[in-house]
């Protein structure tokens, strides 16, 4: 049992739990709390796969900006206790036992996937052979310039239709 | 240092998936249901380092970045729905909010 | 001894930890003791006086008077984050100080450099990470207390933070783009030399943008909006008391540090010294320096100081005078340059931070957001492009 | 060459002319449409001119093409928009714009008091451009559009008084009638193509040019080809058995019958045939079906002309004889004579429904030539036009029409293809024609007044109206005289403008050309005998004859013993009844035909296939998708959360499926 394989149980236990928290917490703000440590636990497990640069927007915006976003729109509009009504009978009986099911089915089919197929060298080390943020730069900015520039805009969009709803419901 | 089998991460973010899944469908509240698809949207971005790395290809890591920058919009607009809502039906619950129906 | 042959790693980066936790402990402690004495002698008062000499075992009474006050906890609170809010805001502000280089990386222990515990390529990102996540111990200060203040103080502090965050980040690109990294001992080397070829000269507009914003992460006067005593009863943490009031107060002051610190990296060239190299002299600064200042305390404790006083300051005295002497070993003259002169520009810093809280009066909150989004943003923004372009144009 | 260059714009003109009236002159002025209508036909006719200018000045020995866009490009199918013109051509461009810049300006007079004035010029114009377009087509399907749009006008026009319902359904049968003709022409269009992989006129003569002649006895394609052909001309000229819209057609303003129904529109069917006449050449078959069916509508239609007591249908069944002589010609191989006719009736027929119209208009509208008489001195000018019109069409020597009339049967007496029964069949028509024409005319112009003086005021009509009547009276007295010369020693003009296009059939196709060779030889070798003994020979002809008697027999009938006719009617009261009521050609078309289609169509098409089958499938298929629709719209709850599960339930049969086939491909 070496370093890299202790760090990924944890967090991978983490981040389930985190999930499973998610699930079963009745106050928004507690599920927020743990898909945060869903978020935090991911970004680690991108460090040990080297990929630096996405761990970190992993947090910053992940975790630094969208759920930031989640617990003040929690705060702003005081959502209390979620009231566990079953209006739905289909959702109850069919949909949440078919969710799980579709977690086994592709748990099981990915295990069979890539059984074999190992990370190439040393994902421990975190810093040992990281993908270079220039790297990655380059292959954004020049192969996938025009999906980035598709993807500001549309974040640009976003930001006027949040805006206006936000105006209208005031 | 001995290596971590990709399977590993892959069988995780299934797990994560699902898990989002089964939350996408049990939660009632609507801001929580948007946490769900989060969680779904971090797993796929878990599989999709893990093959980045597995096959050495960084276009994996391009793509994790921008379904960030999505969620980051979607986030955005979704939760300025979800404001205007409150606003409106003074409810968070999904299922207190059908009106559009045949 | 094979053991830590095997992890350097570990055992070197945990001894740091642990050295590190102690100093910045400690360092906390006497910022707030710097900070009272500097605002008291601008509104010319004494500030803090009879413990100890100067007032110097103030910090030390007030950490138990946190410990030994009752823990209150309000009956409708929600216990779980309550509690969890001051420990996250603490442990991640302590947690960006790992990120920080105090010295250069030459100096090396087993292999690993002494002045910082995890050196990654990508330290400033990570640190904005830390940095971004921070603004969740005052929200759910805010929110968990339940009660009208702290939630209010916890809104406007994540809507502040959120806010400022932004300029605060795109402030400091103009500098990665000068440094072409994101390590802070590349952008460090990049400005090499003399105090010349500092960022903040070029980068002038980016350093304002970046400060102001600072000051707003931090939650800092004029910013002070979520803890503004004057409305809001202190904000977010109206409800806590000893301890865990403590911590929140810890927190923020190691954020000043970081900020302090983070400035002293990105513009004015960290443990860098301001002047070149071929000047042999500067290498007795440090020693010159604590011996002067031994000096002065020798005068002081002959002249003003009565009683248990004398005794007190007699021992700072001393102990100024063995640091001096140290400083000036060849051996430890070298490894203390650099720390020398980062700790230097730190308190430099803090001194602006304190200065400005003893002068500025507090914004509206409006005026707060406005000038975050309308003017601090764009302002930023142009900066960033016009730095863009120049790189361009230079190196085509 | 600007013409040359840029044939489009003849036809341009009055399109342009139709678009701008139709769209615009509604509620425009009067003089404005007029402006508009006429200017555009005269500009076309200026056009016309202009280019028989330029025309004379290249080599006329092969026809002028001009390809403009490639229309459609169907595998080897391939229509281009192309224009030629050779000397027939030029003929018919000749006349179709003259005649009709004359019923033009005749209409702003006639149609001075009717409604949708607009939409009337509209459709004339339309019409002289579908007209261009069928005369200057360099290829069967294009020739096929212009032959369709002026069926199309021609529907328009006699149906211009839609809310009268004699009117509409004359229409109506004008329209169906011909497209059986049509129908005919189309699969001949086919045909053709199958046969010469193309269906431009030059390639196909080319390729005509190396066939053999098909004997009669052994029918090849040729035959084939031109009998579906003939069978389009049929319904579009009227020919027996098709003939029965044109009578019919009457119903139109009298314009239009004179333009549409007596000059232009169904000599098409002439046109057509001299067209194709390298074909028609190596057919004899469809030659001699030709030359009969000619022949016995000109006799036919002759005999019913004789009792109608309806003024234009007297001329309607006219135009229908006259039509027959003008296939008579060419299906005895005389193609010059049946063109020359074809002109020349356009001239007088065009007049006498002109002038028709005139009497018409001056009788307030009254056409019956019963409720007539005595109109001689009220109308000078109409009656004087009128007269020389009959003169022409009897074929009294010295008129257009003896000219015509006389080639023809000359041709079919002496020609190649000469038939005594079918130039016997001739002579008759043309005695029992210029009988009902006199008839025509003593009973409208002479005897006693037979209408009330004070219902009806009686007027000359305007300048706008007489004038395109004096005009054409000229033209239908002194047309003849392009061929006459030949009679008294000199060159026929005629024959040698149209002689390149029908140059390759010398000798076997023309009669008279070797005759007016032989006069021009004769005239140089300055030896005058033969062009005078031609004289002679055709003045004391059998036609002159015939023409001769037919006057005589009516001026007996009609001024010397008025009621000799009605004993005569009493004595032989059956033949009467038939010939006065068309040998019941409608009522057995309508027994044999209309009655079994429409019970057909209304029991099986109607009651049953649409009602039963069609219908019933589709409020079927509506009524099952909408009872489908009420249980499955259940499921759209409202409600997020079960959309969620439709959701996953989806994503899970999609992953068994992905997964599945993965694995078994995998295996």
């Amino acid at each position: 049992m070496s370093i890299p394989f202790i760090l990924f149980f944890i967090c991978a236990a983490a981040a389930v739990l985190g999930a499973v928290l998610l699930i079963v917490a009745r106050e928004p703000i507690h599920s927020a709390l743990a898909l945060i440590l869903v978020m935090m636990s991911l970004a680690v497990l991108y460090l040990l796969l080297g990929a630096e640069f996405i761990a970190a927007v992993q947090v910053i915006v992940y975790a630094g900006a969208v759920m930031v976003l989640f617990v003040f729109v929690i705060m702003l509009l005081n959502a209390g206790v979620e009231v566990r009504t079953n209006y739905s009978k289909i959702a109850k009986y069919v949909g949440v036992p078919l969710g799980f099911f579709l977690l086994l089915e592709v748990a099981y089919w990915m295990w069979g996937s890539a059984v074999g197929t190992t990370v190439a060298n040393g994902a421990g080390a975190v810093n040992a052979d990281a993908v270079s943020t220039v790297d990655l730069s380059n292959l954004l900015f020049r192969d996938y310039l025009f999906p980035f520039e598709a993807t500001s805009i549309l974040v640009l969009i976003a930001i006027v239709g949040a805006l206006v709803l936000a105006k209208k419901g005031e | 240092m001995s290596v971590v089998p990709v399977s590993y991460y892959l069988v995780l973010s299934a797990v994560l998936f699902g898990l989002g899944v089964v939350g996408f469908v049990f939660k009632r509240n609507i801001i929580t249901i948007y946490m769900a698809i989060e969680l779904m949207l971090n797993a796929v971005n878990l599989a999709f380092v893990a093959f980045a790395r597995a096959h050495g290809d960084l276009a994996g890591l391009v793509y994790v970045f921008f379904v960030i920058v999505v969620a980051a919009a979607e986030a955005a607009v979704g939760l300025a729905i979800v404001i205007t809502i409150a606003h409106n039906r003074r409810t968070l619950n999904v299922e207190d909010v059908n009106l559009l129906k045949f | 001894m094979d053991f830590i042959a095997q992890h350097a790693v570990l055992v070197v980066s945990l001894a740091k930890i642990a050295v590190l936790l102690f100093v910045v402990m400690t360092a906390l402690a006497y910022v707030t003791w710097f900070e009272r004495k500097v605002v008291a002698h601008i509104q010319s008062r004494w500030g803090p006086y009879y413990v100890g000499a100067h007032g110097l075992l103030q910090p030390l009474a007030d950490g138990l008077k946190f410990l030994f006050k009752e823990d209150v906890t309000p009956p409708a609170a929600d216990r779980l984050m309550y509690v969890l809010a001051p420990f996250l805001a603490l442990s991640l502000a302590l947690t960006t100080l790992a990120l920080i280089p105090f010295g250069p990386p030459s100096v090396q222990l087993f292999g690993q450099p002494v002045f910082i515990v995890a050196n990654s390529s990508i330290g400033l990102l990570f640190l904005f990470a830390i940095t971004s996540i921070g603004v969740y111990g005052v929200a759910l200060a805010g929110w968990s207390s339940n009660s009208k203040y702290p939630l209010l103080g916890g809104l406007r502090s994540s809507a502040q933070m959120i806010s400022y965050e932004v300029s605060l980040t795109l402030s400091v690109v103009g500098v990665l783009l000068l440094a072409g990294s994101f390590s802070f001992n590349g952008i460090i080397e990049h400005q090499y030399g003399s105090i010349r070829h500092w960022h903040v000269w070029p980068q002038i507009i980016g350093f304002l943008c970046y400060i102001t914003a600072a000051i707003a992460e931090t939650n800092r006067v004029p910013f002070d909006l979520p803890e503004a005593e004057t409305e809001l009863v202190a904000g977010f943490h109206t409800e806590y008391s000893s301890f865990k009031f403590a911590m929140f107060f810890m927190a923020e002051y190691a954020n000043m540090i970081t900020v302090s610190c983070l400035a002293t990296i990105l513009f004015f060239g960290g443990w860098l010294s301001p002047f070149p190299d071929s000047w042999k002299w500067q290498l007795y600064l440090p020693g010159a320096g604590l011996v002067l200042l031994g000096l002065y305390c020798a005068y002081d404790t002959a002249v003003h100081m009565r009683g248990i006083a004398r005794i007190q300051f007699a021992v700072v005295t001393l102990l100024c005078f063995a640091g001096g002497l140290i400083c000036l070993a060849p051996s430890v003259m070298q490894v203390i340059q650099g720390p020398f002169w980062f700790v230097t520009k730190v308190i430099g810093f803090l001194f602006v931070y304190v200065w400005i809280r003893g002068t500025l009066p507090r914004f509206r909150y409006d005026q707060l957001m406005s000038f975050g989004w309308k003017l601090l943003l764009p302002v930023s923004l142009v900066n960033l492009v016009a730095t863009a372009l120049v790189i361009l144009l230079r190196h085509g | 060459m600007f013409i040359l260059n840029h044939l489009w714009l003849i036809l341009a003109l009055p399109l342009v002319g139709a678009g701008v009236n139709g769209l615009l002159g509604k509620n425009w002025p009067r003089s404005a449409v007029n402006a508009v209508g006429i200017g555009s036909v005269s500009l076309s006719f200026l056009c016309v001119l202009e280019l028989i200018r330029e025309f004379l000045q290249i080599d006329t020995s092969h026809a002028w093409f001009q390809r403009y866009f490639n229309w459609m490009s169907v595998g080897g199918f391939n229509v281009d928009f192309a224009l030629s013109v050779d000397q027939l051509t030029i003929v018919m461009l000749l006349v179709v714009t003259f005649v009709s810049l004359l019923v033009h300006i005749y209409s702003t007079g006639y149609m001075a008091h009717e409604g949708g004035y607009y939409r009337f010029f509209s459709y004339l114009n339309l019409f002289v451009f579908f007209m261009l377009t069928l005369v200057l087509a360099a290829n069967l399907v294009l020739m096929f559009v212009g032959w369709e749009g002026v069926g199309l006008c021609s529907y328009l026009l006699i149906g211009f008084w839609f809310l009268k319902k004699s009117a509409a359904d004359a229409g109506k049968k004008a329209f169906i009638t011909t497209r059986i003709g049509d129908f005919g022409f189309t699969i001949g269009i086919l045909l053709a193509f199958w046969t010469f992989h193309s269906i431009d006129f030059g390639t196909i003569f080319a390729d005509v040019a190396n066939r053999s002649v098909e004997s009669a006895s052994a029918i090849g394609v040729l035959t084939a080809i031109c009998l579906l052909l003939f069978a389009g001309a049929i319904g579009k000229s009227a020919q027996i058995p098709l003939y029965v819209w044109l009578p019919d057609a009457m119903e139109g303003p009298t314009p239009v019958s004179a333009l549409i129904h007596a000059a232009t529109m169904v000599t098409a069917g002439v046109y057509m045939v001299a067209r194709m006449h390298p074909l028609f050449s190596r057919a004899p078959l469809a030659m001699f079906v030709v030359a009969l069916v000619g022949a016995v509508t000109a006799f036919y239609s002759a005999t019913i002309g004789v009792l109608q007591t309806d003024i234009k249908k007297v001329l309607a069944y006219s135009t229908v004889s006259q039509l027959g002589y003008m296939f008579l010609g060419c299906g005895v191989g005389a193609y010059a004579a049946g063109i020359f006719h074809l002109m020349t009736h356009a001239f007088f027929k065009g007049l006498l429904f002109l002038a028709a119209g005139s009497v018409i208009h001056a009788m307030n509208g009254e056409q019956d030539m019963r409720k007539m008489g005595g109109l001689r001195r009220k109308i000078p000018i109409t009656y004087w036009t009128m007269f020389l019109a009959t003169f022409a069409i009897a074929g009294i020597p010295g008129f257009s029409g003896f000219f015509s009339k006389d080639e023809i049967l000359e041709a079919a007496s002496a020609g190649p293809h000469a038939n005594t029964w079918l130039w016997a069949l001739g002579l008759v028509g043309a005695f029992l024609t210029s009988f009902y024409m006199f008839r025509l005319v003593f009973l409208t112009f002479f005897g006693k007044q037979r209408y009330d003086e004070k219902k009806v005021h009686v007027h000359e009509s305007p300048g706008s109206m007489t004038v395109p009547l004096m005009i054409l009276a000229i033209c239908a007295v002194a047309g003849g005289w392009f061929a006459a010369p030949h009679l008294v020693g000199g060159q026929d003009y005629f024959e040698s403008f149209v002689h390149p296009v029908f140059a390759s059939y010398q000798g076997q196709g023309i009669v008279t050309q070797p005759e007016s060779l032989a006069a021009a030889a004769g005239e140089a070798a300055g030896i005058e005998p033969s062009p005078r003994a031609d004289l002679i020979h055709a003045l004391t002809g059998p036609p002159v004859i015939a023409a001769v008697l037919g006057l005589l027999l009516a001026w007996w009938f009609y001024i010397h013993k008025p009621d000799a006719a009605k004993r005569m009617v009493q004595r032989m009261d059956g033949l009467y009844a038939l010939i006065y009521n068309k040998y019941y050609i409608d009522e057995i078309y309508g027994a044999l035909f209309v009655r079994p289609f429409l019970w057909i169509s209304t029991k099986v098409l109607w009651h049953f296939v649409d009602e039963k089958v069609i219908d019933g499938t589709v409020n079927g298929v509506a009524h099952v998708s909408r009872e489908a629709g009420g249980q499955v719209r259940e499921l759209q709850s409202g409600n997020a959360r079960s959309y969620a599960t439709w959701v996953v339930v989806g994503a899970v049969g999609f992953t068994m499926l992905l997964f599945g086939l993965g694995y078994w491909m995998v295996r």
